[in-house]
């Protein structure tokens, strides 16, 4: 067994023994200890070194509070900065103590113990400027940091439930098991989480009694009652970390104990939330409060009567209050021998304790580890030197307002218990127990039924009897003396360092904890925040309140990332949706784009040995010589119909519809209301009124927003129904001169242009499937859109392959697709629309100056147009040298000189019909200097190209009316 | 002012640090100043600084409501960067990131600035363009971009080991902008406040201003603070999210809307990320303090919001999207988080202007003005002290929105 | 994640649905009959007070209503939602 | 312990998206569906057919998918009113059937909602979130069917998995 576990009592399992490895060394536990116990038990008294100092620290708390102690972990749980006092001990774990400096080769921590006086709070900002930060940064950079970031993703996953419960009680100690019994019992929907490793709370750590037996079997009972009931789900090692609007508390459990979860995250929504998460011990502060062997009074308790350890031999107590008594009884219990309670407070009486009242410890001794305290009276007066190798130390208790505060619950001072304790709620919730500042167990029993009881109107239920302690407490923040007194242990912040900050002017609480950065460490300050309002309060003659605490905020307690990601990392990122024939493109060695409302499509499709400009050359050359085929799956289609869906179409888009005949369509742009053009499509008239309208892939969702935004708010009296059919009927587009005999083999449509003109809808069977076939064309070329049901694409699509297999129909994707539209001049949006432009500089004023009255967007882009500005409008660009590339997004500036740009190139291409490349641009009054040479500004040289007008290939749309 | 240097520490040291005094002082509040800035947060800070420095201008109070350097200033991401898209908007920031280079010289302050670079990371088309296009639009005005590989991005920020060529978003490239930096926003607050404390400005904290009067004419002819009234014939909002609050007392409407940003920090760990990575597609960026805490910043909600803490899925949103690019630090734990309210103008784009209420200027619609502090800062003074904007703020003034013509930065739609 | 209480679907979280921006007064039935200065401050000048503003949602994941909501943009709170505008 | 969850494969079902007032529609649905249901949210079933109630003037059938050429041919007879619309929907969604105890663990992870019984009747059916996407939501039995957008299957199939 360990050298200092005792030989009986504790919680913890001795028949059974669990190894780990601390530095290296070889160490034994037992289940139910945590990685600090089992340090303790195994003499360990320095776990890390401090971050600034290089001070050796030790153990000092025992739960979420600790203020001192950090390891990093090795092997597969790899993890830097764990608090070893909430870490169950488990076979085989790797421990490492972290040092704040882990340079040898210049090893600052060392030259900071020296030279410590050089470096006070705030002394960053006063030096290291000359010659520059630059200098210093690399080396103030290696010294930071505790652990090293981990190298590989852990194994194993995540995963995050949503929950929903009448009562969410937080902290299973004696009030919230109460609570949670309460309500239990009443039926409600009930969540109980627990950041601990077992039911209890404090009564873990205490022998006390509850009902007139020991409180751990009245724990063992309620727990038992609570498992039983199927409303109630109880967590325990879960914590629950952040309290976000509208009930929604975050809760992350470390054991899941589910095969391959490190962790589950839990957001819940609770109708009302219990806070009873206890009360925090705080530190007094004096010098050399941070030795090895000065810990919390009450994590010293806890490690003898709750894991069997004895953490030292000989110990002293020094506390301003009441609870640190019994304490002392429990370490002289359990064979520690008893050198003195120091209390500061006057008059105190404990007849069976070595009580020295009305004294304080001025400072301790000791090397790595403590061996002795010095000691006199408050007021003044002769010291004394007591040997002790353990100070327990009790400043008070905190209630643990944390998550109260993140609710935007309020706080107030209250001098009884020198504590800030919750004032009004903000969120339908209450705090019972310690939390409330209650710190009597029976108050905490009464105050957990009552809550509950007034939360759900019950009558108040009779709680059970505990042993009751009294709670006196006379505030004493710090012993100020020589020496380094810690307000911060893992930031090394000291008592001199918030006097100095209150000195130059860093008095105000916010700002001493950014200039100190007291607080601001793994542990938040849990517990000597307190300490820093009650220093600052003394220097400036103020009450704790005056001075005010900092803001809380999640996480309570360090969360991991992952557990906080939960299931959104890898795909969940960003949910990806396919077409039915992705799989078809990805065969075929598609390279697949982003395609915008996250579609993936066929980039290109390259084959053996073609460069990219091949591949793109030769899909391009197929729609304008033969025939070509793309999938056009995800393009946008909603259905638009009743008595005013006209009107609908008519105000949402630039065009007019209503000279249009049944079967035909026209082209559109929709504008925002600030006259911008948001998106662009063409919309078909199916009856007088029934229209198909589509919209772009990216926005299809977006419109179908749009155009329900416009009915239910703004013209809740037109009749329309709107229905998205984007996934109901989806497209495969053949496209090229070739096009209509390839489909002349499937169909028996006249496909005539007479019978079926451009822009024209039919309806028929293609391969012997229901189809809606729409003669439109972003290419320039001939081109039918087959449209089927989604379950019949990959028939249609094959057959189209197998009919055109003569004509070696090529499918292309979206890279020959830009070519072919920039040929043509056909906008894209991202490209030309780039969120700037209007239709009149995209050359498509004619469809909105026809148009009588009022559309979305009209009234903004004339008042916008009558500033007088000159406006950047769309043109071609021919480069003089037929193989210049003009970079997309290249600036055009006057003369090619490097100022303000005149406009800009908004697609460049190489056009294999045309043998050069081309490319469009908006430039400043562009359609007024067509013909004119400009120049496309490179870092490094300019590109003269000639304005042209913006198409390049058949400018009269013969081919794709044809 | 007591100079700050190694020389004067040491001296300091021997006297055990007692004799080093306040940064600023805590003046008597006067009835009467020539101008009165309002907000204490780095644009109303940097604005004085500015007024006494160039245009010699000192009888001025800057009224701050809490404490000062509390607001956006404390609770940003700190990236300073002059990577913007338009014409407008780029010769702004890159003289507002060369000042930021020489700011610790000017305030005798070490704001520990670290100008170690910003890489883009870029996982579509359409962002390769966007970047693209910054890029040789930025050359025009001097600020610096150029591109990567994806090897030499690896190279640059091991860490990355996300965005393979399987992922569901793979990187196709990147962008380094070597004129990106990084600093300690606090020093940069405390650092303006000394130094303009030094030259006489006045700096009142703890003294909100309730309303904005006005005389017969209409021109402003001071403020209401719970201290008193105070006169003044020139009154400068600097209070971010607060501006139209205080704005309607004088009865001007602005488009602007306050919104809630939000940031965390991990815990800290050893230096591991050398540059500031910025993953526009995923909506995420993150950079690693001194101190070793990973700097985190991303996803905004929409809706407007006073608050300062963070929506949960949100926040979830951009924890997911760094794992997918950095999976070894799903176990490195959360430390902290925090938001803050700041104003967008319907453009998105800043305002530095004077208002149709003779005497009162704003200075507002920064929500990613932290770069632009020492910029914005000698904008509004040149404006203050001149009656006329400065050169490189006159496509910032509120002229623009008569004609709606708005100066679109994050304009771009999606792709087709 | 808000809580928004769907007058058809009861409440559901805010990632169901999609923010619609400020609300602003009706707009006008013929934005020709008003004057510039009166459009652009329709257009672009929002309620921004630190209180309840009128905002628009679309329960867009639920049963697609377009809803008007005020809430509480200080404390999140809110006070009334109701369909249409 | 791992989960108990059986997850099917992505299937399709006939569906029928329905517009406008009850009375209306109750006309063009004779001899197919008796009565409508009347809470917001909830599904009333007549044999194979179930009548889901979506949204104020939203409602959907479904069915199984050999049904939909006879429901089909019932639903489109009629001329078009201006009161109603009946599109066929069925190729927008795909279907999941979630069987097994811990189904409704996966569904907890999948979407926010509360799918307590008292809270998700039996003949409750919602749209919703699931993994990021449009999700419906119903019982069948002791099984849960979650419906997705059809172009999201591969997605939300592969998220499924990952749960188990
Ligand atoms: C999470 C987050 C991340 C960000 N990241 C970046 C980034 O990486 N890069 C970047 O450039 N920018 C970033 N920003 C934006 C940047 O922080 C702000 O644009 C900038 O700080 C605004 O400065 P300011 O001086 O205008 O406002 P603030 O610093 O907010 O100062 C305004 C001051 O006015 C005071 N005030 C308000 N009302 C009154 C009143 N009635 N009377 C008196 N005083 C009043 C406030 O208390 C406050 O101190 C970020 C912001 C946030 C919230
Ligand atoms: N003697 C004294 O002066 C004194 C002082 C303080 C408390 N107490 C004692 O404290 C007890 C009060 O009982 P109680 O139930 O209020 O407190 P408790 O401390 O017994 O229980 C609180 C529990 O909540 C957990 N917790 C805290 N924050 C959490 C979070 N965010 N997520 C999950 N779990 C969290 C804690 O780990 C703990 O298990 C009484 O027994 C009382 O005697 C005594
Ligand atoms: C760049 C940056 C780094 C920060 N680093 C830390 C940190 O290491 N520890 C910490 O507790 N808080 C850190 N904070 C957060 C502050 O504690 C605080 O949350 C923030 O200034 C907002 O203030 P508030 O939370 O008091 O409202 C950091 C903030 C910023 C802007
Ligand atoms: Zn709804």
């Amino acid at each position: 067994m360990a050298p200092e576990r005792l030989a009986e009592g504790g919680r913890i399992d001795r028949r059974r023994v669990l190894r780990f490895r601390f530095d290296g060394r070889e160490m034994t536990g037992h289940p139910g200890d945590t990685l600090a116990s089992a340090l303790l038990a195994n003499g360990v008294r320095i776990v890390t070194r401090s971050f600034k100092y290089h001070r050796p620290r030790g153990i000092m708390g025992s739960g979420a509070e600790e203020p001192a102690a950090l390891v990093a972990l090795a092997g597969s749980a790899a993890q830097g900065n764990v608090v070893p006092t909430m870490l169950p001990l488990t076979e085989g774990l790797d421990v490492r103590s972290i040092h704040g400096w882990p340079s040898v080769r210049f090893d600052l921590g060392a030259v900071a113990g020296l030279f410590s006086r050089l470096i006070p709070a705030g002394f960053y900002y006063k030096t290291f400027m000359w010659p520059d930060w630059h200098l210093f940064e690399p080396t103030i950079r290696k010294a930071a940091g505790l652990a090293p970031a981990p190298e590989a993703a852990p194994e194993g996953r995540y995963e995050t439930r949503n929950a929903h419960c009448d009562l969410l009680v937080v902290g299973a100690g004696p009030a919230g098991l109460m609570a949670a019994l309460t309500a239990a019992r009443a039926n409600a929907r009930v969540m109980l989480v627990d950041e601990g490793i077992e039911a209890g709370g404090n009564l873990l750590a205490r022998k006390v009694e509850i009902d007139g037996g020991p409180a751990m079997d009245w724990v063992a009972r309620a727990v038992a009652e609570l498992a039983q009931r199927p409303n109630v789900t109880h967590l325990q090692q879960a914590t629950a970390w952040g309290w976000r609007e509208h009930g929604l508390v975050m809760v992350q459990q470390r054991a899941p104990g589910h095969p391959g979860l490190i962790e589950r995250g839990w957001r819940v929504r609770a109708g009302h939330v219990i806070c009873a998460t206890g009360a925090i011990e705080r530190m007094i502060v004096f010098p050399g409060n941070d030795r090895p062997g000065v810990m919390l009074a009450s994590a010293m308790q806890a490690y003898v009567n709750r894991w069997g350890v004895r953490p030292g031999q000989r110990a002293v107590i020094f506390t301003n209050n009441d609870s640190a008594h019994e304490v002392a009884r429990d370490l002289r219990a359990a064979g520690v021998e008893l050198a003195a309670v120091i209390d500061s407070r006057e008059g105190v009486e404990a007849a069976d304790l070595p009580l020295r009242a009305g004294y304080q410890v001025q400072r301790s001794f000791g090397h790595a580890g403590l061996r002795g305290v010095e000691i006199a009276p408050v007021g003044g007066g002769p010291a004394a030197r007591i040997n002790c190798d353990l100070l327990a130390v009790s400043g008070g208790w905190t209630p643990a307002v944390h998550l109260h505060s993140q609710s935007r619950g309020s706080l107030r001072w209250d001098d009884a218990i020198a504590a800030f304790r919750p004032d009004p709620v903000a969120q339908s919730s209450a705090s019972v127990g310690a939390a409330d500042g209650r710190f009597g167990m029976t108050q905490a029993l009464q105050s957990g039924a009552e809550a509950v009881a007034a939360y759900l109107g019950l009558a108040v239920p009779d709680t059970p009897r505990a042993t009751e302690q009294p709670y006196n407490i006379a505030p004493l923040w710090s012993v100020p003396g020589k020496g380094k007194a810690f307000v911060d242990l893992m930031n090394d912040v000291t008592l001199d360092d918030i006097a100095l900050a209150d000195r130059e002017g860093y008095g105000a609480v916010e700002h001493a904890k950014r200039y100190t950065t007291s607080g601001m460490a793994l542990d938040q300050g849990k517990t000597g925040n307190v300490n820093v309002i009650g220093i600052l309060a003394g220097l400036q003659g103020k009450t704790p309140d005056q001075v005010g605490v900092t803001t809380f905020r999640a996480p309570y307690t360090p969360v991991s990332f992952g557990s906080i990601a939960g299931g959104k990392a890898g795909p969940g990122v960003l949910p990806f949706r396919h077409t039915p024939l992705t799989g078809w493109h990805m065969a075929k060695g598609a390279v697949m784009y982003e395609a915008g409302a996250r579609w993936r499509r066929p980039g290109y499709y390259p084959r053996a040995g073609e460069s990219f400009q091949q591949t793109v050359d030769r899909e391009a050359r197929a729609v304008r010589e033969g025939v070509a085929i793309y999938d056009g799956a995800p393009l946008g289609v909603y259905a638009i119909e009743g008595p005013d869906a006209l009107r609908l179409i008519e105000h949402a888009c630039t065009a007019r519809y209503g000279t249009l005949t049944p079967g035909m369509g026209r082209y559109g742009l929709m504008l925002t209301e600030d006259g911008l053009i948001f998106d662009d499509g063409v919309t078909f008239r199916l009856s007088e009124d029934r229209f198909l309208m589509s919209c772009s892939t990216g926005n299809a969702d977006a419109v179908g927003l749009h155009l329900e935004k416009i009915l239910q708010i703004d013209r809740p009296d037109w009749r329309v129904h709107v229905t998205n059919l984007t996934h109901q009927w989806m497209n495969a587009t053949i496209c090229g001169p070739l096009a209509r005999d390839v489909l002349g083999r499937l169909t028996d449509m006249d496909l005539s242009t007479a019978a079926f003109p451009f822009m024209g809808l039919r309806e028929g069977l293609v391969a012997g499937l229901p189809a809606r076939v729409a003669r439109v064309s972003f290419t320039g070329e001939l081109s039918y859109e087959i449209n089927v049901l989604p379950r019949d694409l990959q028939s249609l699509w094959t057959a189209l392959l197998q009919a055109g297999a003569p004509e070696q129909i090529t499918p292309i994707g979206s890279e020959a697709n830009h070519v072919l539209r920039v040929e043509k001049g056909f906008l894209s949006l991202g490209h030309e629309a780039d969120g700037t432009v209007d239709p009149y500089d995209l050359g498509m004023g004619w469809a909105m100056a026809r148009k009588k009255g009022d559309f979305i967007g009209l009234r903004s882009v004339l008042l916008r147009r009558r500033s007088g500005q000159p406006r950047r409008e769309l043109v071609g660009l021919i480069p003089e040298d037929p193989g210049a590339d003009m970079p997309e997004g290249a600036p055009i500036t006057p003369g090619g000189k490097r100022m303000a740009s005149e406009g800009l190139v908004t697609a460049c291409v190489h056009s294999a019909s045309l043998g050069r490349r081309v490319g469009l641009a908006l430039l400043v009054d562009g359609r007024t200097r067509i013909d004119k040479v400009v120049q496309v500004r490179l870092p490094d040289r300019c590109i003269a190209a000639r304005v042209v007008a913006p198409v390049f290939h058949d400018p009269e749309g013969l081919r794709m009316r044809g | 002012m007591a100079r700050f240097s190694i020389l004067n520490l040491a001296r300091n040291a021997i006297s055990e640090h007692r004799n080093w005094t306040e940064h600023w002082r805590t003046p008597e509040l006067k009835s009467d100043y020539d101008i009165v800035l309002v907000g204490a947060g780095g644009h109303g800070l940097a604005t004085a600084w500015h007024l006494a420095r160039v245009y010699g201008l000192t009888n001025i109070a800057v009224l701050e409501a809490g404490w000062l350097g509390g607001g956006n200033i404390a609770r940003n991401t700190v990236t300073i960067r002059s990577n913007y898209m338009r014409d407008e908007s780029i010769p702004f920031y890159v003289k507002s990131v060369e000042f930021f280079d020489r700011l610790t010289k000017d305030l005798n302050f070490n704001t520990m600035h670290s100008k170690r670079g910003m890489v883009d990371v870029l996982q579509t088309w359409g962002m390769v363009r966007d970047r693209r296009r910054r890029r040789l639009t930025m050359d025009l005005h001097g600020a610096r971009y150029r591109p990567l590989s994806v090897q030499d991005l690896r190279r640059m920020v091991p860490k990355l080991t996300g965005g393979g060529p399987d992922a569901r978003m793979p990187i196709l490239g990147a962008e380094f902008h070597p004129d990106a930096a990084v600093n300690r926003h606090d020093a940069v607050a405390w650092g303006y406040a000394r130094a303009i404390d030094a030259m006489g400005v006045e700096i009142h904290q703890n003294t909100p201003v309730t309303s904005i009067t006005r005389g017969a004419d209409g021109a402003v002819t001071g403020v209401e603070t719970p201290r008193g009234f105070v006169r003044a014939n020139k009154v400068a909002l600097a209070v971010s999210g607060h501006t139209t609050t205080l704005s309607e007392t004088a009865g001007l409407r602005l488009p602007l809307r306050t919104i809630n940003l939000s940031a965390f920090v991990s815990e800290p760990l050893q230096p591991c990320i050398d540059v500031v990575v910025n993953c526009p597609d995923l909506g995420i960026y993150l950079s690693q303090s001194d101190k070793g805490e990973l700097v985190i910043g991303g996803a905004t909600d929409l809706g407007q919001s006073f608050r300062r803490d963070v929506k949960q899925h949100v926040f979830e949103d951009t924890v997911a999207a760094m794992l997918d690019l950095f999976p070894a630090f799903r176990r490195v734990k959360l430390l902290r988080q925090w938001g803050g309210h700041l104003d967008i103008a319907h453009d998105a784009s800043p305002i530095i202007s004077t208002t149709d209420v003779p005497g009162l200027f704003v200075s507002a619609g920064w929500w990613g003005g932290y770069k632009a502090i020492p910029a914005g800062g000698l904008c509004l003074a040149h404006l203050l002290a001149t009656g006329t904007p400065h050169p490189l703020a006159t496509p910032f003034g509120l002229r623009r929105f008569r004609h709606l013509e708005y100066v679109l930065e994050a304009g771009t739609t999606t792709a087709r | 994640m808000l809580l928004l209480h769907c007058p058809f679907c009861g409440p559901r979280s805010e990632i169901e649905f999609s923010y619609g921006g400020p609300a602003a007064l009706p707009r006008p039935d013929d934005p020709a009959q008003i004057s510039d200065a009166d459009w652009v401050d329709w257009l672009t000048v929002p309620e921004n007070r630190i209180g309840p503003v009128p905002e628009r949602w679309c329960h867009s994941k639920g049963c697609g209503a377009w809803l008007t909501v005020r809430r509480d943009i200080r404390t999140h709170e809110i006070l009334e939602v109701r369909h249409g505008a | 312990m791992a989960y108990v969850i059986r997850i099917s494969q992505p299937h399709r079902r006939a569906l029928f998206d329905l517009r406008g007032t009850p009375q209306a529609l109750a006309a063009r649905l004779q001899g197919i569906v008796q009565d409508l249901p009347t809470r917001p949210c909830s599904l009333a079933r007549h044999g194979q057919v179930a009548l889901m109630r979506l949204g104020l003037s939203r409602w959907r059938l479904m069915a199984p998918a050999q049904a939909e050429a006879v429901l089909e041919a019932a639903l489109m007879q009629e001329t078009a009113s201006h009161d109603t619309a009946i599109t066929l929907i069925s190729d927008t969604q795909a279907f999941f059937t979630l069987s097994g105890q811990d189904a409704g663990v996966a569904m907890s992870i999948a979407c926010p909602l509360d799918l307590h019984p008292t809270a998700f009747a039996p003949d409750t059916v919602a749209q919703t979130d699931a993994f990021g996407v449009r999700a419906l939501v119903l019982r069948e039995g002791d099984d849960w069917v979650l419906g997705v957008e059809s172009s999201y299957a591969a997605y939300a199939e592969a998220q499924l998995l990952q749960i188990i």
